[in-house]
């Protein structure tokens, strides 16, 4: 049950970070949204991993992985934005598209 | 039979703390003393559930563990209180 | 035993939920760093009773959340002076901090 | 020690060796260790064709513990494809991208990113595993993101937020669809998962990963971030983002299809694939057709032949078993990887060429540039006979077999798309061709080295060898294809 | 009772995670962030995942809400810390989000109980006694190799972020601290706690709960409160021995392979004699590298404060 509980969490956790990569403009705030996702599915990831008899171990070093390769993301990513920012005042990305 | 009896009433008190940080921290009026109810209480709240749960320990690594958590907790929540207060002090800014 | 430390458990996570109001409402920015502050003991709290409770490597874990707490303050307090890396301490920023190799006490310490 | 190790593990080796070493010791490092690897490469390849697939169990653990790498014909040709670029970018780079030329921070950035991405692309064609896969392509991300960043203008900071924010998604997607796959088979290998159990989660699993790989393939309506990102980066660094890094998780799709679950698709699922790489066919043409910029034309037109490979999903099969056709449009599909990859690269050091020239890359100021740089203009227009379909070249027998196939599966409309997509591949490289051609030259140019005019020209010449000598590629594409690409799915 | 407490902390998490996306103001969101993995790590204690909860207190709670206050700090001076909040509910955003959680949801109910691999046989032969360690250094050691790189590209992406004239200043921003304040005693107390406990974690993982990401993690934390107490230098770019322990860890356990390759046991094959050793080895010099790499990733590409707006 405390497994459930868990899970759908995790779900409710991806579909709130989808939510914001898509409607929040602010670039710090999207890549707070991507690590929600991130840890969501993860935790979606750990629950599953505890389902059977024994706990699974594989789960949690793949998790371990991945948060460390989603910091790594969101450092070159905030590394991004600030420079952006500091070239062009602004830490969202220009509305149009450069494709014509 | 006499460490369960502390550990009840220990982190029973703990708790206490740390509601009572929390209400100080909800209702005191301004920043600063909002600040002194909440070093003081978590402070000692940590403190007094550590100790609880030391009766429950069962190796001495394990006691030490839990004083070095607390006196960890205690150096950083002082120096952060601090530090803080002075940047509150240097520049009360309402963000947002 | 069991039961009780799940109802301490219960109770600090409430207490933290109580906490997390003052984030949302700050108005200050240190109001909300230092409410997150109450919630970060709390969750050390949390750790050491779930400790007792399932495994005692939990208090491994608890340390490291009360280190790294630490951690995020320290970052907090640098982010709230002037120029983002100076010290509240120095109530006016030594003369010519903007300049790396100007003479900064921490410089010439060093 | 097998030539797989060699190519999984050389270009990380010289990574690190280039963060330790000295400045002026950088580029001979780069060189000597990218000329190693192609003979791996050419060795690995070499070893596949004689003895089959090469595999290999990482750490000694079989799956579903430990990690499989496997090379088949595909993965050979694709390393094989990825050293030639890579040791010919290196080339140019040691003169376009000097200290002296670009400042210090571009003139060290360059090498130890160009030898990750490496080291990904590698390690990415050679997996087995979904998780392990996963990580070589966040690393591949990683180090395209940063190299579209290099130059540090306001457009490529810009260009290389948009790349990372569809880079990070269609890795979470992915991811989500690896999560699922072990939650229901307890298994991330590829070939454990084809003769897995079925369950009823593993739609759900393969659509979210394949949404995720064609976020990261650049397929419309994902592409909008292609073009910025491939034309704002370094020529050398755009040569490897548009010839390499998209075919990496065009690969996974390949192996999920074709290999772990071919069991799931379904005509529909087909289709759509097919569809849109048809209309990125079209529309990344005319898209091109109006840039002023030789970089912007060259990146629309990525969008475009990118397209043409998701001709395979249909094509590569139909609804009996052991057609003719599939053979072609599996190996089309193929050669059109490997021949986009070298013309594309080809192009993209022109282009890096006539900036260093005359310091643009817009069209009008090309003109007449063919007289003063006759060998760059000559390895255009070479590189341009390939991505237009014309024969003798790579890309003309991929279009073949792809129309072929086509034809004889009775799905004309793919034809269709194959024929108007060369008439705009030649429109608008027509557009470029012409004013290189002009009679009196716009600009003076400042000196280029030869040895550097005549890498592309050498990337190009590949590209048109490949349809020359096709049945030796053809033949290597052969080696481990798995059955459904035979069968069709 | 137990699930009333897994119920809580829930309850918790998808509050903070609600408050971070939906509140207004960036801090706010950051600070939320900040929470949201504290609780997060809680929750994997309750999951019995010590391993996971360990790293997600590290990184999660830590590192990252370091990153992003900074940036967020830095972003305020540029006039760019926030941007106006989007007006009410964005409907397809809310329907992606929502079909993404729903299908996921579904996926749980419908997901089979698999066999999983079998560690339990195999971990005599792996040379640790924690699983978690084994998996990752020993039976898929290939993706832990990867991970390593990953962060290092990610640390040459940052690096080149720098601007042209600020190539050959240290790195990160130039902090300043009132020498003998609080700040700068905290900076000198903490890192010898910080690094006794980052070797423990270390050295403990091999059999109980730790292990490289983990140790190198706590201490970076250290590293990062002493090089903004002003107690430590950042050093340049260019600096050797940086260099040497940006690249000591991947190095090391790339050579280890490549050894076991050359004797004819295979690609990171480890034999279950020496593997012990050997990953206790590779664990040394992957944490150096790891806590090296990850402090200076948060404190970002050389940035000469002196130049900038």
């Amino acid at each position: 049950m405390s497994l459930t509980v868990f899970a759908l969490t995790g779900a409710a956790l991806v579909g709130l970070g989808v939510y914001g990569l898509l409607a929040l403009p602010h670039l710090l705030r999207r890549i707070m949204c991507f690590n929600l996702i991130g840890s969501g599915l993860f935790l979606f990831f750990g629950a599953a991993g505890a389902r059977g008899a024994a706990v699974d171990a594989i789960p949690q070093a793949l998790i371990i992985t991945g948060i460390v390769v989603a910091l790594s993301a969101s450092a070159l990513a905030v590394g991004l934005v600030v420079a952006l920012a500091r070239r062009t005042g602004h830490a969202a990305l220009p509305d149009e598209d450069r494709a014509p | 039979m006499m460490a369960d009896v502390a550990t009840y009433v220990l982190t029973a008190l703990g708790l206490v703390f740390f509601v009572a940080g929390t209400v100080g921290l909800l209702r005191f009026p301004d920043t600063f003393s909002r600040l002194h109810a909440l070093t003081k209480a978590d402070n000692l709240g940590l403190g007094f559930i550590a100790l609880g749960v030391a009766f429950q320990a069962d190796t001495w690594a394990q006691l030490a563990m839990l004083a070095l958590i607390w006196a960890l907790a205690l150096l950083a929540a002082g120096t952060v209180a601090q530090l803080v207060a002075r940047a509150a002090l240097a520049q009360v800014q309402v963000d947002e | 035993m069991t039961v009780w430390l799940h109802i301490v458990a219960l109770g600090l996570l409430a207490s933290l939920g109580g906490a997390l109001w003052r984030v949302w409402r700050g108005p200050s920015q240190a109001d909300r760093m230092m409410a997150a502050q109450l919630v970060g003991t709390g969750g050390v709290g949390v750790l050491i009773v779930l400790a007792a409770l399932q495994d005692w490597g939990l208090l491994v874990v608890a340390l490291a959340l009360a280190l790294l707490a630490a951690l995020a303050a320290v970052g907090f307090i640098k982010a709230q002076t002037p120029d983002g890396a100076g010290d509240p301490e120095e109530t006016a920023p030594p003369s010519g901090w903007q300049n790396r190799r100007a003479t900064g006490q921490a410089d010439k310490r060093a | 020690m097998s030539a797989l190790v060699v190519v999984l593990t050389l270009p990380l080796v010289t990574a690190l060796t280039v963060l330790l070493l000295p400045a002026r010791a950088r580029v001979p490092v780069v060189l000597a260790s990218s000329a190693l690897i192609v003979l791996a490469a050419g060795a690995l390849a070499l070893a596949v064709w004689h003895g089959g697939p090469v595999t290999l169990a990482v750490g000694g653990w079989a799956p579903p513990l430990g990690i499989a790498l496997r090379a088949d014909g595909l993965a050979a040709a694709l390393i094989m494809m990825s050293a030639l670029v890579m040791g010919a970018v290196a080339l140019a780079a040691q003169f376009e991208l000097t200290p002296d030329r670009v400042g210090a921070r571009m003139g060290f950035g360059f090498w130890p990113l160009m030898l990750l991405l490496w080291a990904a692309l590698n390690a990415v064609y050679l997996s087995r595993d979904l998780f392990n896969l996963y990580v070589g392509v966040e690393l591949l991300s990683l180090a395209a993101v940063a190299l579209v960043a290099l130059s540090g203008s306001a457009q490529a900071l810009a260009a290389a937020l948009r790349y990372m924010i569809f880079a990070l998604a269609g890795s979470l997607l992915y991811l989500a669809g690896v999560v699922l796959a072990y939650g229901a088979h307890g298994t991330l290998d590829i070939g454990l998962l084809a003769v897995r159990v079925p369950a009823h989660t593993d739609a759900l699993a393969l659509g979210l990963m394949t949404a995720g790989l064609l976020a990261k393939t650049a397929l419309f309506p994902f592409h909008v971030w292609l073009p910025p990102a491939h034309a704002g980066a370094p020529a050398p660094a755009s040569a490897l983002l548009s010839a390499l890094v998209p075919k990496a998780s065009f690969l996974i799709l390949i192996r999920l299809w074709f290999e772990a679950m071919p069991d799931l698709a379904s005509g529909a699922a087909l289709l759509v694939l097919a569809a849109l790489g048809a209309i990125a066919v079209i529309w990344g043409g005319v898209l091109a057709l109006v840039q002023k910029r030789l970089k912007l034309i060259v990146a629309y037109s990525t969008v475009a032949q990118l397209g043409y490979l998701f001709f395979i999903f249909p094509l590569a099969g139909g609804d009996g078993s052991a057609q003719p056709w599939a053979a072609g449009a599996w190996t089309g599909a193929m050669f059109q990887a490997l021949s986009h990859g070298l013309a594309k690269a080809a192009m993209f050091l022109t282009a890096g060429i006539y900036i260093a020239a005359i310091g643009s890359d817009r069209l009008g100021d090309l003109r007449g540039l063919a007289r003063t740089l006759p060998m760059t203009g000559f390895a255009f227009a070479l590189a341009a006979i390939t991505l237009m379909g014309l024969p003798p070249s790579g890309g003309f027998t991929a279009k073949y077999l792809l129309m072929t196939s086509a034809f004889a599966a009775g799905q004309w409309p793919w034809a269709l798309v194959l024929a108007g997509g060369g008439v705009l591949a030649a429109a608008y490289l027509y557009r470029p061709i012409a004013a290189l051609f002009a009679q009196r030259a716009q600009t003076a140019a400042r000196p280029i080295p030869r040895a550097w005019q005549a890498v592309p020209l050498v990337l190009a010449a590949l590209s048109i060898l490949l349809g020359l000598l096709s049945a030796i590629p053809f033949d290597l594409l052969q080696i481990g294809r798995p059955a459904p690409a035979q069968e069709g799915l | 009772m137990s699930l009333a407490l897994d119920l809580a902390l829930c309850a918790l998490i998808l509050g903070v995670a609600l408050a971070t996306v939906a509140g207004g103001g960036v801090f706010r969101a950051v600070i939320f962030f900040i929470t949201y993995g504290l609780f997060l790590a809680i929750g994997w204690a309750r999951l019995g995942a010590f391993d996971v909860a360990l790293a997600e207190a590290a990184i999660g709670a830590g590192l990252t809400g370091v990153l992003l206050l900074a940036a967020h700090a830095r972003l305020r001076r540029m006039q760019a810390g926030d941007a106006p909040p989007p007006a009410g509910l964005n409907l397809p955003a809310a329907l992606a989000g929502a079909g993404m959680a729903l299908a996921l949801g579904w996926a749980w109910f419908a997901l089979p109980v698999p066999a999983t691999p079998d560690i339990a046989s195999a971990l005599p032969r792996s040379g640790v006694g924690n699983p978690v360690t084994a998996v990752l250094l020993n039976f898929r050691a290939w993706d832990t190799l990867l991970e390593s790189i990953v962060l290092l590209a990610a640390l040459l992406g940052v690096w080149i972020l720098a601007r042209d004239g600020d190539w050959n200043a240290p790195l990160g921003p130039r902090y300043h601290a009132l020498s003998g304040g609080v700040l700068v005693n905290f900076g000198r107390f903490l890192p010898p706690i910080g690094l006794c406990f980052g070797v423990y974690l270390v050295w403990a993982g091999a059999d109980y709960i730790g292990g490289a990401f983990q140790g190198g993690t706590v201490l970076a934390a250290v590293g990062l409160v002493a090089l903004m107490a002003n107690v430590v230098r950042p050093p340049r770019v260019s600096y050797a021995l940086l260099r040497a322990a940006v690249v000591i860890g991947p190095a090391v356990f790339l050579l280890a392979g490549l050894l076991a390759a050359g004797f004819g046991a295979g690609f990171l094959t480890l034999p279950p004699a020496l593997a012990k050793s050997v990953i206790l080895v590779i664990e040394a010099a992957l944490t150096i590298s790891i806590a090296v790499t990850l402090a200076l990733l948060v404190i970002g590409p050389p940035d000469d404060a002196g130049r900038s707006s």
